[in-house]
């Protein structure tokens, strides 16, 4: 075992760990905070990727915004703490569900042949050439992401404004 | 829309208690502020922490001894509590005060609301984020001042200087020197203030339009003083009513036009520079002469009547109500306290508005809570 | 934005001038003849006895009612060395109570009271609240050293 | 383009995506809040994400697909959770509930 | 520092030297600064500032860092453990771990990252989840609207930094700190960018929650905001996170628009002269910093965000427009300066005219007849006569 | 600024038109002054261009076919290539002339006369919208920008006939110009398709470059040349679609100046003197011109005796003018008929604004409510008189040198010519009746003459410019004329289209036409001032005719007719198919259907969100259980 793959299953067991931490949370919060951590851990797993703009871009914008949005929302509509609302009623078929579908999913990865698989080297990516070929060769899916973002920055706004405030603002 | 309205839960407000001990609020003044997200949907004062029946108390104390308990109320401008305890007793006992003492009580009085307003001015700034800044600038010139009242009274908080009648004693012989020589001192503070706050585009966006009460709602809620002339009221004790010998001064009373936060600290940098004004004047006009009338009785009995006296406080019209049913001591003391009646628009002025702007808005009253307590 | 650079200006203005503190432990206002911290008793030294004849006069006008007095027949008025008849036997005031109003100098007839000018008036910080009620040696013990210099208003 | 060798195989990678897109599954079947359940479709999309990036890593470096994709997953799931959290609040606001089981009216 | 220019061998060993280096770096730092805040604040106000510990207090903050770590690690009792207690990590290790790529001269840093720019902002971004995590463990009325606060403050002005930075590597062509400082070479590059570098310095002052932005620990509302509960050495973390914000943030203002460790003089400054110039421009931005701090009054929570999104996030893009203009049409620098020097006129403008500073005229009504004849019978209330 | 910058002209009144659609309430005085200051720029521009052309003209002399600037809009290679551009050539010279100057008459005469119009600002963001799109119209080099303005000019007709729409019949009247119109459009459309097909170009001179070098088949150029004629008719108001004209009167006084006599209704006579090439390859195209002219010359010109209606006698008039340009067209005559369209442009812009000047004092439009106004409104009366004199041809009047030019032309063909002649009189008998019922004997309701009064100087102004116009215009067909003014070759040159073409001078046909102006205006004059009587006496007797010409040959009620029987009929049988078939069964049975199966459906749902993912997921996996087994 190589330390590169004792960081990666240093990872993973974070990454895992937070996952497990938010669906099995009994606070809300806490929840939060465990996505935050395995956000972090995934981002941990791009870098052994040899992505590192990319894990900065998930820290920066998932971790360093997304959640802060979730963790405003549960302040803000102060869901009920109460541990016995958090889960719903199926739960023992949801887990035999996910159970088996982790157990199918797993099942084909290692069953399947993979390419570049032999060796374990992985390439390491330029941000420049990423960046030359986000703008040039994906530059309409990237001008539409950019349109996704603008329209759901005016429904989020439209959506959450209150009606009160508008007949504040128009008096 | 009707119908969505109806299905709309109530916000989730949130109660913050605010005081007795939050550093903003002025003293032990308590207020439980109803919040929606930033916004204050209700403001609930608590008053009471600090009251010591100062008006009880001196209904058991001989005329001359009670003056100690006037120091106490509006514990930021003292000289005009005496002012105003004072008159009400010359008035009751027909007391006739020397020039002298007319003069000096004038200068004093004047110094101290030039004491009272750099002590707002200064916390005004913090309530509205200054680190210390504004604080230290008006507290440094309001010690130049505090020093010649220890020279003069001997104490430099709870002065007990004005008798009825006249002064306890005369001021020291370099007096007039003290006072000039501290007077551009003052001016140079008041001007570091004004360069520090009156044009901040900061302090403009923090102040102007916030708390503002228009001259009618603040006549109805019985407010007085700077507040009152912010929102644009000509009204001045020292000029409608003139004491003392207020009427042999050229001044100027400023009124504000908005009666917002800005003009009520407008109002009060103005004043404190024409409370300079009067100083001056009355330096110049300082005649010599005893300080106390000339057949003094050495005990104070006072004939059955009821007396309302008021003088133009740093607050607004500080009162006193006396009642005598003979005797040496009042059956009845009352003081309209300034503050306390300033506090009352508290909630007019507050509710709607942000956080922030309530702490900047209880800063602009400028309580005293021994004078809202007494 | 002229607003918040005059704003910069006078801070910078002031950073410029000399600081107004002092380090007061290290260093002490002057402070004013006049200044009242106290009251402690005065010493007649003529006659080597407290100028207080123990009248009751302070203590009745007192109006937070912190001082008590005594009073017994003066010994030296027996040997003619003073003209007192009566003088203080004992005599409390409460530091924790006195309000400072100045009004038992005033009222005393005898000149005998008067309020503390020296720092040793101001700095009475003590562990136990007891020990600021001090006694007729303490009170009369300042002046007796000549360490103050009484001011006491006609 | 520079060769990097870490002996970690392409498996690793896709099981770890594996259970982590299982995880969020069970959140998303499970949980009741609105809010929780758009965090474990973030775990999902997480998951997804992995698997690209580890493909554009180990199998088309050349194309890199796989690492472009995961960005836009990045983007457009910033936006999908502003979006959903707006919807969730006004759900709130009108229903005074964030539990998706109580807002049946999928039902009428 | 010594890790630093010394190669060890032992790339662990190196590691954990240089972190230690850092550690130190930052805790001396932080008192360092705290202590030169305090006696700017006390110049500022005429006061002496420390004078006991030490010669010039130097040693005062030192005295009351033992008496931080002495003092009981106090916790309501009805917050939440482990938030409570985790939190003040939650925001010192991101602080931290920004400070490893920033480069002090040209060959010393910890690590120098093609994407440091980037690292920096993104991992300092993270700090908000501490102030929140304190704010909501603290199960205190205050702290929460603090925690609140801090997070929205913060995710809003990483916007217009973001963008004033992007604006900078676009002309930089390089996200790597060191190389952002080669391309400044003789001129630095705020010069070009006066609008950038305005931005840059609200948006710093914003994240770094010091006035006119200290809104989440205001004082006089919400009494320190997420640190209410705090006492003893978690309350400290903050502190020195705070303060090592400062640091960084400075070290990056001048490594991004001052030219880190060249001058216009030369470019081949030798290693002390580096060290002298980094600290130099550091210092200029750590007490412009202190300086506003003491000048200016807090904002409202409302102006602050829309002062945010309304005024400096289109000038940071009217920046980084202009950059794209001036790269793809290859027109002179000139051209750079003149339109960001406009832009930044438009923001002062803005920001002149957003407010009402209308002189407000306050009514001199004279007393005693004629009044005070000798002065003007209107005053302008503004004058500073 | 040279003809290549031509396409400046329309874009300046469509900027105008745009910022006053959108910004005009919020503009000073409604923003009258931009569109006005927008069709003043045109005006001058366009002089500098005529500069510019006769400069060219004089450089390269006879050879000289006009300027084309011309960019690519798309193209579909080897398909389909569209080009907007101009063209400049004389035609278009006179055409830019006459729009221009008219359209700037007009502009400044409705800042009198719209005044307080509750819709001032829209009046003048379409007109300047109707400036942009003729000077487009003229200006164009290929079929699909014409045809574009050709609509869009139509459009600008429609909302100004409808300008007063609270009134009902402005509204009918504007639906009546549209449709009536349309009907010529299509067959516009039609041709322009057929000819692009077979040609595969839309550039006009492209199209008759290729039909004179036969590139078009026989039939479909008939076709096309028929088609085309059909939309110059609707436009141009020609039999049988001349029955809008007279409606269209319900608009603005000033837009039926403009619109509806100097420049849209000429728009038919523009394309077809452009066009007129192909209409000569085609045996029976010029034939077809002719005819149609003269039927609605006499038809016009027998009607317009009776009309009461001072406009409507005008726009009778207007259908007369029409007329003979189609006839001139028709003899292969362009020459006069652009000469005719260019004088008839500033007479007739005078005649309306001059009867619109009377309106707005009098409120009243029917001349049995008028006259004796010409003591009251001496200007006014002048211009109206110079106007009409010039449309009965008197001589020296501008009318008179344009007629003479077309009754020379008709020489050759004896018909036509007879049957012209016999109009002469009849118009200047009724150009004489309306003057007199108008302007002189006694006012018939005094009431409405007391206020009486000129306009504002707006109004007045040109008014004077356009009788001065009106005097001298006549005499640019003299060489000497041209030259004098400046032009190289004399006017004839611009004026006449192919080639020099001098103006031709037959003593006998003047002094005939002449004499029967002579008799018209004496028999008006006789009929309606000296015994004032005798037109009802004749109108008693000849009761049928009168009958005929008040009710327009009852072509209205036919049509009413066909429309009533014919389309209606049809349309409900369509309209029952739709509401059955289509609605009811096509759209709503599936609907009825799917609402009826998930009426039955939705028993089994829960509603709750988490059981539906459950339920996807588990089909998920069943799938891939399957999958794997099916694989195994």
């Amino acid at each position: 075992m190589t330390v590169a793959q004792l960081i990666f299953y240093v990872i993973a067991a974070l990454a895992v760990a937070g996952g497990l931490g938010v669906v099995l949370a009994r606070n809300t919060v806490y929840a939060a905070l465990f996505l935050i951590l395995a956000l972090l851990a995934v981002a941990g797993v791009y870098i052994l990727l040899a992505s590192e703009f990319l894990a900065l871009v998930q820290v920066l914008i998932y971790a360093g915004a997304v959640t802060v949005l979730m963790l405003f929302a549960l302040m803000l509509t102060r869901v009920g703490d109460l541990p016995e609302t958090m889960t719903g009623a199926q739960w023992p078929l949801a887990a035999v569900v996910s159970s088996l579908l982790m157990g199918l999913l797993v099942t084909t990865v290692a069953t399947s042949d993979w390419p570049g698989d032999a060796d374990g080297t992985i390439t390491r990516i330029p941000f420049e050439q990423l960046g030359e070929a986000l703008f040039r060769q994906w530059a309409v899916p990237f001008e539409i992401a950019s349109l996704v973002l603008l329209i759901a920055l005016v429904g989020a706004i439209v959506l959450a404004r209150d009606e009160d405030d508008d007949v504040e603002e128009s008096e | 829309m009707v119908q969505e309205h109806e299905l709309e839960p109530e916000t989730v407000d949130i109660g913050v208690n605010m005081g007795p001990q939050h550093p903003s609020t002025h003293g032990v003044f308590r207020m439980v502020l109803t919040i929606d997200g930033e916004r204050v949907v209700d403001v609930e004062p608590h008053i009471g922490y600090m009251h010591r029946g100062a008006e009880k108390l001196s209904e058991s104390m001989d005329y001359r001894a009670a003056i100690g308990f006037q120091d106490r109320t509006d514990y930021l401008a003292q000289f005009m509590n005496e002012q105003a305890y004072c008159m009400a007793v010359e008035e009751l006992l027909e007391l006739e005060v020397p020039e002298r003492s007319e003069y000096i009580r004038v200068i004093l009085c004047e110094l101290n609301r030039v004491t009272s307003h750099l002590m707002f001015l200064g916390a005004f700034g913090i309530d509205l984020g200054y680190f210390g800044t504004s604080f230290t600038y008006g507290f440094r010139e309001r010690e130049r001042i505090q020093d010649i009242f220890e020279e003069v009274t001997g104490d430099r908080l709870m002065y007990a200087y004005f008798r009825p009648g006249g002064l306890a004693w005369d001021v020291p012989d370099n007096f007039v020197q003290m006072v000039r020589d501290v007077l551009p001192h003052t001016r140079q503070g008041l001007k570091d203030l004004d360069l520090l706050m009156t044009q901040n585009e900061i302090v403009a966006v923090r102040t102007k339009g916030i708390g503002a009460m228009s001259a009618e709602e603040s006549i109805n809620w019985g407010l007085s003083g700077p507040l009152l002339r912010a929102a644009g009221v000509d009204w001045d004790l020292r000029k409608d009513k003139p004491y003392s010998i207020y009427d042999r001064f050229d001044y100027d009373i400023p009124l504000g036009s908005h009666g917002d936060l800005f003009d009520r600290f407008l109002v009060r940098l103005e004043e404190a520079r024409q409370s300079l004004c009067i100083v001056e004047q009355a330096l110049d006009q300082l005649p010599d002469g005893p300080i106390m009338p000339e057949k003094m009785p050495r005990r104070l009995r006072g004939p059955e009547a009821e007396v309302y006296t008021a003088v133009e406080g740093a607050r607004g019209e500080y009162g006193v109500y006396l009642v005598s049913k003979g005797g040496d001591k009042p059956y009845r003391l009352k003081m309209r306290s300034p503050s306390f009646c300033n506090l009352s628009a508290l909630r007019d002025m507050t509710v709607g508005s942000y956080v922030a702007d309530a702490v900047a808005i209880l800063g602009s009253i400028d309580i005293v809570l021994g004078c809202v307590d007494r | 934005m002229i607003g918040i650079f005059k704003s910069m200006y006078i801070t910078f203005a002031t950073m410029l001038r000399t600081p107004v503190t002092i380090e007061y432990p290290a260093k002490h206002r002057d402070v004013p003849q006049r200044d009242r911290a106290f009251p402690i008793l005065l010493w007649d030294k003529e006659v080597d006895e407290p100028f207080c004849t123990g009248c009751h006069a302070c203590e009745r006008a007192c109006p937070v009612e912190c001082m008590t007095v005594t009073m017994k027949d003066n010994p030296l008025h027996a040997d003619e060395k003073s003209t007192r008849r009566k003088i203080v036997d004992e005599f409390w005031i409460d530091y924790g109570r006195c309000m400072r109003c100045n009004i038992c100098v005033e009222v005393c007839n005898f000149e005998a009271i008067a309020m503390n000018n020296t720092w040793a008036g101001h700095e009475l910080s003590k562990f136990d609240r007891n020990d600021l009620v001090l006694d007729l040696q303490q009170l009369l013990s300042q002046h007796k050293q000549d360490k103050i210099d009484a001011w006491v208003a006609e | 383009m520079e060769a990097v060798s870490q002996q970690i195989p392409l498996e690793h990678f896709l099981v770890l995506s594996a259970i982590l897109f299982s995880i969020g599954v069970y959140g998303v079947l499970t949980r009741r809040n609105a809010v929780l359940i758009l965090m474990s479709v973030e775990l999902m999309l997480n998951a997804a994400s992995i698997n690209m990036v580890a493909f554009a890593a180990y199998a088309s470096p050349a194309a890199f697909t796989g690492i472009i994709f995961a960005i836009f997953i990045i983007t457009i799931a910033a936006a999908e959770v502003g979006l959903a959290l707006a919807i969730i609040l006004r759900i709130f606001r009108n229903r005074g509930t964030a539990n998706v089981d109580e807002v049946d009216a999928l039902k009428w | 520092m010594l890790a630093l220019t010394y190669d060890v061998g032992n790339i662990w060993l190196d590691s954990l030297l240089g972190v230690l280096a850092l550690v130190a770096l930052m805790t001396v730092s932080a008192l360092m600064l705290i202590w030169l805040e305090r006696k700017i604040s006390a110049r500022i106000q005429m006061r002496l500032g420390p004078m006991r510990v030490g010669p010039y207090g130097l040693l005062q903050t030192a005295a009351d860092a033992l008496k931080l770590i002495g003092k009981e690690d106090l916790r309501p009792k009805t917050a939440n453990r482990w938030v409570f207690e985790l939190a003040p990590f939650a925001v010192f290790v991101p602080t931290f771990a920004a400070l490893v790529t920033i480069p002090f001269t040209r060959d010393w840093a910890i690590a120098f990252l093609d994407l440091g720019l980037f690292y920096v902002v993104a991992v300092t971004g993270l700090a908000f989840v501490g102030f929140l995590m304190a704010g909501w463990a603290s199960d205190n009325k205050y702290a929460l609207l603090g925690g609140m606060r801090a997070a929205a403050q913060l995710i809003s002005y990483e916007v217009p930094m973001v963008v004033t930075l992007v604006a900078v590597a676009m002309v930089a062509g390089s996200l790597n700190l060191s190389e952002i400082v080669l391309f400044q070479n003789r001129i630095p590059l705020f010069v070009w960018q006066p609008l950038g570098f305005f931005i840059f310095i609200v948006a710093a002052l914003a994240e770094l929650e010091r006035q006119p932005f200290d809104i989440p620990t205001a004082e006089s509302e919400v009494v320190g905001g997420p640190f209410i509960e705090y006492s003893g050495i978690r309350w400290s973390m903050f502190f020195l996170a705070s303060y090592t914000s400062l640091l960084i943030y400075s070290l990056l203002g001048s490594i991004v628009f001052l030219g880190g460790w060249e001058w216009p003089l030369g470019t081949e400054a030798g290693l002390w002269l580096q060290i002298l110039l980094i600290l130099v421009k550091t210092s200029l931005f750590i007490a412009f910093f202190m300086w506003v701090r003491f000048a200016l009054v807090r904002l409202r929570i409302d102006q602050l965000m829309s002062y945010c999104w309304k005024v400096l996030i289109p000038l940071a893009f009217l920046q980084v427009f202009l950059n794209g203009l001036v790269l793809v049409y290859g027109w002179p620098d000139g051209f750079l300066l003149l339109t960001s020097g406009a832009g930044l006129a438009l923001a002062m403008y803005i920001i002149y005219r957003a407010v009402d500073t209308e002189p407000r005229e306050l009514r001199m009504v004279p007393a005693r007849g004629g009044g005070s004849s000798a002065q003007a019978a209107t005053v302008d209330a503004t004058g500073s006569g | 600024m040279g003809m290549t910058d031509a396409w400046v002209l329309p874009l300046l009144p469509a900027a105008a038109f745009v910022v006053l659609a959108l910004f005009g309430p919020y503009l000073p005085r409604k923003g009258d002054w931009l569109a006005v200051l927008a069709i003043g720029s045109v005006f001058v521009l366009t002089l500098l261009i005529v500069a510019d052309f006769t400069d060219a003209l004089a450089l390269q002399g006879e050879d000289f076919a006009g300027v084309t600037n011309s960019i690519q809009w798309m193209e579909v290679p080897g398909y389909l290539e569209l080009n907007f551009g101009v063209h400049v050539d004389a035609i278009t010279i006179v055409m830019l002339v006459v729009v221009s100057f008219v359209a700037f008459m007009v502009q400044v005469y409705s800042l009198g006369y719209m005044k307080g119009d509750a819709r001032y600002g829209w009046y003048y963001a379409v007109i300047s919208l109707f400036v942009a799109s003729m000077l487009a119209l003229v200006l164009a080099d290929n079929f699909l920008l014409l045809y574009f303005s050709w609509e869009l000019v139509g459009l600008c007709s429609y909302l100004l006939i409808g300008h007063y729409s609270h009134l009902r019949s402005a509204a009918e009247a504007s639906k009546k110009a549209f449709i009536t119109t349309r009907l010529g459009d299509v067959g516009l459309l039609i041709a322009i398709i057929l000819l692009w097909r077979e040609t595969g170009t839309m550039n006009i001179q492209g199209v008759i470059a290729a039909a004179e070098a036969g590139e078009v088949g026989r039939e479909i150029l008939t076709a096309s040349v028929v088609l085309l004629f059909l939309g110059a008719m609707g436009k141009s108001a020609q039999f049988p679609f001349h029955v809008w004209l007279p409606d269209a009167m319900e608009g603005p006084t000033p837009v039926s100046a403009l619109i509806h006599a100097a420049t849209m209704v000429v728009a038919g006579v523009y394309l077809v003197a452009r066009l007129l090439p192909l209409f000569e390859l085609v045996a029976g195209g010029t034939e077809l011109v002719l005819a149609i002219g003269l039927v609605t010359t006499i038809m016009s010109a027998t009607m317009g005796l009776v009309m009461t209606d001072i406009k409507r006698v005008i726009a009778y008039s207007t259908l007369n003018s029409l007329g003979l340009m189609f006839v001139a067209l028709g003899v292969g005559s362009p020459a006069a008929a652009m000469l005719y369209l260019f004088t008839h442009a500033f007479f007739k812009a005078l005649l309306f604004l001059g009867a619109g000047s009377v309106i707005h004092a009098t409120e009243r439009q029917d001349v049995s409510g008028l006259g004796g106004l010409f003591s009251k409104m001496p200007l006014t009366g002048v211009t109206f008189a110079i106007g009409a004199l010039s449309m009965a041809g008197l001589p020296f009047l501008a009318g008179f040198w344009a007629k003479d030019e077309i009754l020379v032309a008709l020489l050759e063909n004896k018909i036509a010519f007879a049957f012209v002649l016999l109009t002469l009189p009849l118009t200047a008998m009724y150009m004489m009746r309306v003057f007199v019922l108008t302007f002189l004997g006694e006012p018939k309701e005094p009431e409405a003459q007391e206020h009486a009064h000129e306009g504002p100087p707006t109004m007045a102004v040109p008014l004077v410019l356009l009788a001065v116009l009106t005097l001298v215009t006549g005499f640019v067909v003299f060489d000497q004329v041209g030259r004098a003014m400046g032009f190289p070759g004399g006017i004839g040159e611009v004026i006449y289209l192919y080639g020099p073409h001098a103006f031709e001078f037959n003593v006998a046909v003047t002094l005939g036409s002449i004499a029967l102006v002579a008799a018209g205006l004496g028999g008006g004059w006789y009929a309606w001032v000296v015994r004032p009587q005798l037109p009802a006496s004749v109108m008693a007797r000849l009761q049928p005719v009168h009958a005929l010409l008040v009710n327009a040959y009852y072509l209205d009620a036919l049509y009413q007719a066909i429309i009533d029987r014919v389309v209606l009929a049809g349309a409900r049988v369509i309209a029952w198919f739709d509401r059955n078939v289509v609605n009811d069964t096509g759209i709503d049975g599936p609907a009825y259907t799917t609402g009826f199966a998930a009426y039955l459906m939705k028993f089994q749902q829960t509603g709750k969100l988490p059981n539906y993912a459950l339920a996807m997921v588990i089909g998920i996996v069943a799938l891939a259980l399957v999958a794997f087994s099916l694989k195994a």
